[in-house]
């Protein structure tokens, strides 16, 4: 019983690891900006296919794929972020989402016209497969791998924002943008760097995703909902509030399906909705 | 454009203008006639669009009107569509009383999820609707003995509109049932518009916090606006259920209720119209793009939302509102408006 | 704003006036399924099949050229792939549907095809109900009663006796439980343990868990195309479920050949029933498997043989009539025929229209590198046992 | 210009305190507004008026005390129960209807207090009477000319006038004009604010003012708030007085 828990609650943690992966970039831009990317999930597609396209085409070893996931992700949505949206910025929500949209259905288009429909096949490495038994608990290597892997990002981006001189000048505009801007602070050069720094951690998201939920072109719109859940329980612009709330949906998801099957399906919406009524903002939010 | 004169005719002449018939929204109304004399064998797809302009607009009511921003409107679609769909079933297949059926069953949840909608704003606001959405979803898969779960509902048969009219093929009678139904509430929609609740909507949207300060009832009129907005949806729903004989999971999908949004934002929210044009554009241009090639249609209308935002912020409506009322353009047509007897 | 709306709907209005071209000597075949979305492969694979055929068998068949017309359901969505159905017969004039990948759209098809009279073939669809929906439908693909009851009875067979069954929370999951459990029940085994996960599951590995708790010497999982099975397939490796000991059988979509190649060797000795593999061993697979591959650059799999023996059965059936598409000609001449397709011998029940064909088990093992469905055991002229059980 | 205070007080607050954690925003205060009387609320920055207007009116809740309206006690009301009973407030910073025009808005405000903006089958015109008080409301404001035009498009003083337009669309007993004159021009802040004291008689009006000149020469009653507390109340006279005021405004001087 008690091993069982445990099981539950390390695998959970690891689905939510990923989770926090592919959404704390579009907490970040939302609070910032105000910026509705729903082209998010988009950018980890694209991480998640140039991991396939190395692997597959020219032989790579997975590890030395998750780099370059990340910056072509980062360097594609900067492009986006240079030429689009930060015309944007300025607009109307509604009309941020239909831009966004719109990219999502070219993303996806493109993707099937490129790839295929087809699901793109991931082959580990063998020291990624299989698990270990740890006092009766089974854990699995690839989840110990994620969740490794996204403890030492969590580390790195929430070091780096509190500790450099880079960090202060990103969470001062998004206190207040004016104020920052007020203070000289180039508050669009930190957009765009965070903005590729967010869109980076989708495209290495994407990449470790395809083992646990594959990878075809419709990937950029089936997990914008996960992705959003994440971002509006966590709060907006808060890293721990998305690790949190990352965290929380997946271990309660996971719980749910283990002790309740029955009600599996409903548990994450559930959790979601209770959450906001409690705290519109979010468990971290400043504002909603 | 130009008030002066109307505003010397007194206040209340100035919005009475507002609220008259244009000659141009006559034009549309009977051009939603063409389909019958042009394309007769588009009446299927007409009647689809009919029912999705009717959608939008139900959504309009909210979202243009008094800001609400819905990610889950399909809940309301969805449960209008398996009512009729469950009365048909059971042995009443008569659609107009199965219509009012599917109307007020959509309404009495509108009603019920207003209390808590009326209470939240933003980001929360349009997560929680997607929430009771995909519950709402996850409850109709479930409930298989009720609604049949992932093979849809079976038996839906439904009996000749006015014991006279039989849905046929070709979608006649669908389209003409369905435009007449948008016809109505689109009436309906335009006097709630114009009248005081209508402003006082407006209010909402503009500014929340000022109309608190007036001593408005805000969350009243919220819940209000919200439940009629359900009823129109489950219509349009029911409606759906009707002319195709079908109901599936797909009426409550996240997919439904994030393309009526994308179809409102398209036309132009808040004007009414946008929604109906916004399913015209869409709908047709999707059954263009998907028949040149089923597999990439995704392609264009991507590109065609973009274009819309980057040329028409605020919606193809919005766009052109902006465009044809700057001086430019006023100085640019002004010479063809002649013929008119005064400025455009 | 009011005028722009006026021009806007005139050019709705103009876009839409095309005529359908008409042709004394075409027949035109109206292919309704999902090409975009989230069913977008399955769609692709049964085109690909239904394009091999062609190329193979030219595109004229009893002095009429065909004509295949695509249309996109994009999903669920039977309210469209009606709309679609309906519109391929009035607006552009087929006088045979096909294609149709989804229960829910295949049901609402049916309907159009018994109305209008229309010749169907679905090529994919697999729950029982369909065919009886409209008394001009023929299938070619399989349904989950028949292999999955098959399934069972084998399971109890070979020495299965108390088994755990997980399916995936919908009509078809719902259906593949019920049919291995009728299977294996009626054999004789017990059912210790049931779990259905929903539709839109991503991790398995708690699922996994209770069935492992409970002990069971067979664990049954049905699950649909997708990321699932490979998702699937490694959480029971990772649990550390021994499958020298305990059988973990499904239908063939679980050891599907990308699901296999993501799993790894996590996939070994997965048990499944199916109708078709690319691994099939018979001189008429190997050429059409050899063929597909240089048309696609892929192996064909269950959808693209569903595609290719739909277009089997519509070339044989206008044979037969001499190119009349009369759909009571066509729907008689398509009763009881008998072919030997890529998967082996099949036929069409006379009395049903539905598929006979042979159920393959097979075990996941790696043959000359690659993971592969090897088939160890058959069950042969399978009829879908739902249909027998209806009162005649 | 001297008001007799003679009837009872038609606003009052009885001890009123309010913190948020260490800071002390409004400690005891209390205050009697007769009615009629043209109160002018003065401070140095941070001295807590735009607080005390917020405890007035229900935005914030105080920690302790009382707020009496008529004599009925309307502490535990909500913003809008507030309003309906005649308590009404501008904002310093515009807060208006962008999208509307400014006889859209007067008439909304109209319709909600007659409860007219229930109604949803009968067109707006069809309402004459109160679309010809949102009329003279503007027309008694200097916004006559412009009633038809989008508020956005509003010049900024106009804006300044169309947020006590629709205050006054209300009926308030009490009106609270936070800085009303807030970044309009001098010379259109004097207009402003002889359009404020020729309201009628039956509103009682506080203002907060950084204009000393406007705020001696049409305020017939002023109070002078400094760290959260009252400093002193009284005539224009008495204040000028002062000693503690001119002490308080040393540095201020730029304002006088």
């Amino acid at each position: 019983m008690i091993t069982s828990v445990f099981g539950v609650l390390f695998d959970g943690f690891a689905y939510g690891m990923l989770l926090f992966l592919l959404s704390v970039g579009l907490s970040v831009t939302l609070g910032m900006m105000n910026f509705v990317n729903l082209a998010h999930c988009s950018f980890g597609m694209i991480g998640g296919y140039v991991t396939v396209t190395l692997m597959n085409s020219m032989g790579w070893p997975f590890l030395a794929t998750l780099p370059v996931a990340f910056v072509v992700a980062a360097i594609t949505s900067v492009l986006f972020e240079r030429t689009m949206f930060r015309r944007l910025y300025r607009a109307s929500d509604l009309d941020q989402c239909l831009l966004t949209i719109g990219l999502v259905f070219v993303s996806v288009a493109s993707a099937a016209y490129v790839y295929g429909t087809i699901q793109q096949p991931v082959n580990l490495p063998s020291y990624l497969r299989g698990s270990y038994t740890i006092m009766g608990v089974t854990l699995g290597a690839y989840r110990l791998f994620l969740i490794a892997i996204s403890l030492v990002i969590t580390a790195l981006l929430v070091l780096s924002l509190e500790y450099t001189r880079f960090g202060a000048q990103v969470r001062a505009a998004v206190d207040n943008q004016r104020m920052a801007r007020g203070l000289g602070i180039n508050v669009d050069g930190a957009f765009a760097v965070t903005f590729a720094l967010g869109s980076g951690l989708a495209g290495l998201g994407g990449a470790l995703a395809i083992d646990i939920v594959g990878l075809d072109p419709s990937f950029a719109l089936a997990y914008l909902v996960y992705v959003l859940i994440v971002v509006s329980v966590g709060g907006l612009g808060s890293i721990g509030g998305s690790f949190a709330a990352a965290t929380l949906l997946g271990i309660s998801d996971m719980a749910g399906k283990y002790y309740f099957p029955e009600i599996g399906s409903f548990l994450i919406y559930l959790v979601m909705v209770g959450l906001l009524m409690w705290r519109p903002a979010g468990l971290f939010g400043r504002r909603s | 454009m130009t008030s002066t004169s109307a505003a010397l005719a007194g206040p209340h002449e100035h919005l009475r203008a507002q609220d008259r018939w244009r000659a141009i929204e006559v034009v549309f109304w009977l051009a939603t006639l063409l389909p019958f004399l042009v394309t007769p064998n588009y009446l299927s797809l007409a009647s689809q669009v009919a029912i999705t302009a009717l959608f939008a607009l139900s959504l309009d009511l909210i979202l243009g009107y008094a800001g609400i921003v819905s990610l889950g409107h399909a809940a309301f679609f969805g449960f209008g569509a398996y009512a009729a769909g469950i009365l048909s079933k059971h042995g009443w297949g008569e659609p107009l009383s199965g219509l009012l059926f599917a109307g007020i069953a959509a309404g009495l949840l509108g009603y019920l999820m207003s209390f808590i909608i009326a209470r939240f704003r933003h980001l929360a606001l349009i997560m929680i609707t997607l929430g009771f959405g995909l519950l709402l979803l996850e409850a109709a898969n479930s409930a298989g003995w009720l609604t049949g779960g992932a093979d849809g509902l079976q038996g839906v048969r439904m009996w000749p509109l006015l014991g006279m009219f039989r849905f046929d093929l070709y979608g006649f009678t669908a389209y003409w049932y369905s435009l007449i139904l948008l016809f109505l509430l689109f009436l309906v929609s335009r006097r709630l518009i114009n009248s005081p609740f209508g402003l006082s909507l407006r209010g909402i949207r503009e500014n929340s916090t000022r109309m608190r300060a007036i001593g408005a009832e805000s969350r009243a009129h919220i819940r209000k606006i919200y439940t009629i907005s359900a009823a129109m949806a489950g219509i349009a729903g029911g409606l759906l259920t009707q002319t195709t004989e079908t109901v599936s999971l797909g009426v409550l999908d996240f997919q439904r209720s994030a393309d009526i949004l994308v179809i409102l934002v398209l036309g132009g929210a808040g004007r009414l119209y946008g929604g109906l044009i916004g399913a015209i554009i869409f709908l047709v241009a999707r059954d263009q793009f998907s028949g040149i090639n089923p597999q990439y249609w995704y392609f264009p209308i991507g590109v065609l939302l973009v274009v819309v935002v980057l040329f028409l912020p605020g919606g193809i409506l919005g766009g052109l509102a902006q465009i044809t009322g700057s001086e430019r353009f006023q100085r640019m047509v002004r010479p063809l408006m002649v013929w008119r007897g005064k400025s455009p | 704003m009011q005028r722009a709306t006026f021009l806007l709907g005139g050019l709705a209005a103009a876009l839409l006036a095309t005529t359908p071209a008409n042709a004394q000597n075409t027949v035109k075949i109206g292919v309704v399924m999902s090409f975009s979305g989230q069913f977008a492969d399955p769609g692709a694979q049964i085109d690909n099949g239904i394009k091999l055929y062609m190329k193979q068998n030219g595109d004229t068949v009893a002095g009429k050229k065909i004509e295949i017309i695509r249309k996109d359901s994009g999903g669920i969505a039977p309210d469209v792939a009606k709309r679609l159905s309906q519109e391929v017969i009035v607006r552009d004039g087929a006088t045979i549907l096909a294609g149709y990948d989804l229960t829910p759209n295949a049901l609402a098809a049916a309907d159009v095809s018994a109305q209008a009279k229309t010749f169907m073939v679905n090529m994919n669809a697999a729950t029982s109900v369909i065919t009886t929906k409209s008394p001009y439908m023929a299938r070619t693909s399989f349904t989950v009663y028949q292999l999955n009851e098959a399934l069972g009875a084998w399971a109890y067979k070979n020495g299965v006796r108390r088994a755990y069954t997980l399916v995936s929370d919908f009509g078809p999951g719902w259906d593949g439980e019920a049919a291995f459990q009728k299977g294996f029940k009626d054999a004789g085994g017990e059912i210790i343990g049931s779990a259905r996960y929903p539709v839109a599951n991503v991790d398995f590995t708690a699922f996994v868990q209770r069935a492992k708790d409970v002990n069971p010497d067979g664990i049954y999982i049905w699950v649909p195309g997708g990321p699932q099975p490979a998702a699937l397939g490694k959480a029971i490796a990772e649990r550390g479920i021994d499958k020298s000991k305990v059988k973990v059988m499904g239908q063939g979509e679980l050891t599907y050949e990308e699901a296999l190649k993501s799993m790894g060797d996590a996939g070994l000795g997965l048990i499944t029933a199916f109708h078709y593999d690319y691994n099939h061993q018979s001189a008429k697979n190997k050429a059409f498997v050899a063929a597909y591959n240089a048309e696609f650059k892929r192996n064909p799999d269950m959808f693209s043989v569903g595609g290719y023996d739909g277009m089997h059965l519509i070339y044989e059936t206008l044979k037969k009539t001499n190119g009349n598409t009369d759909p009571d000609a066509l729907i008689a001449a398509a009763k009881g025929m008998k072919w030997e397709s890529p998967r082996g011998p099949m036929s069409i029940d006379p009395e049903t229209r539905d598929v006979i064909q042979t159920v393959y088990i097979r075990r996941v093992e790696r043959v000359g590198g690659h993971l592969v469905n090897v088939e160890f055991d058959k069950i042969e002229n399978v009829k879908d046992p739902w249909k027998a059980r209806l009162p005649k | 210009m001297n008001q007799i205070k003679t009837s009872a007080p038609v606003l009052s607050t009885r001890g009123l305190d309010k913190s948020f954690g260490s800071l002390v925003v409004a400690k005891d205060i209390e205050i009697e507004l007769p009615q009629g009387v043209r109160y002018a609320l003065i401070g140095p920055n941070g001295a807590g008026k735009t607080t005390l207007i917020n405890l007035m009116t229900g935005m914030l809740r105080p920690d302790s005390g009382q707020i009496l309206l008529g004599g009925e006690d309307i502490t535990a009301l909500d913003p809008e129960a507030r309003v309906r009973r005649g308590l009404i407030r501008t904002f310093q910073i515009n807060s208006l209807f962008p999208h509307l025009t400014p006889l859209e808005a007067v008439t909304l405000a109209v319709c909600e207090r007659e409860g007219i903006s229930r109604t949803w089958w009968k067109p707006v015109w069809t309402y004459h009477d109160a679309l010809d008080e949102a009329y003279d409301i503007l027309k008694s404001l200097m916004l006559a000319a412009v009633c038809h035009r989008q508020t956005r498009e509003l010049a900024y003083g106009q804006q300044r006038l169309l947020e006590i337009a629709l205050a006054l669309a209300t009926k308030p007993k009490v009106l609270l004009l936070d800085e009303p004159a807030a970044g309009v021009p001098r010379e259109e802040s004097a207009e402003l604010f002889t359009a404020i004291t020729s309201l009628s008689q039956d509103i009682t009006v506080l203002f907060i003012e950084h204009d000393m000149n406007l705020v001696f020469r049409l305020a017939s009653r002023i109070i002078v708030m400094v760290g959260g507390r009252i400093l002193v109340e009284g005539t224009p006279a008495e204040i000028s007085a002062d000693p503690r005021v001119r002490e308080v405004y040393l540095g201020g001087a730029a304002h006088v």
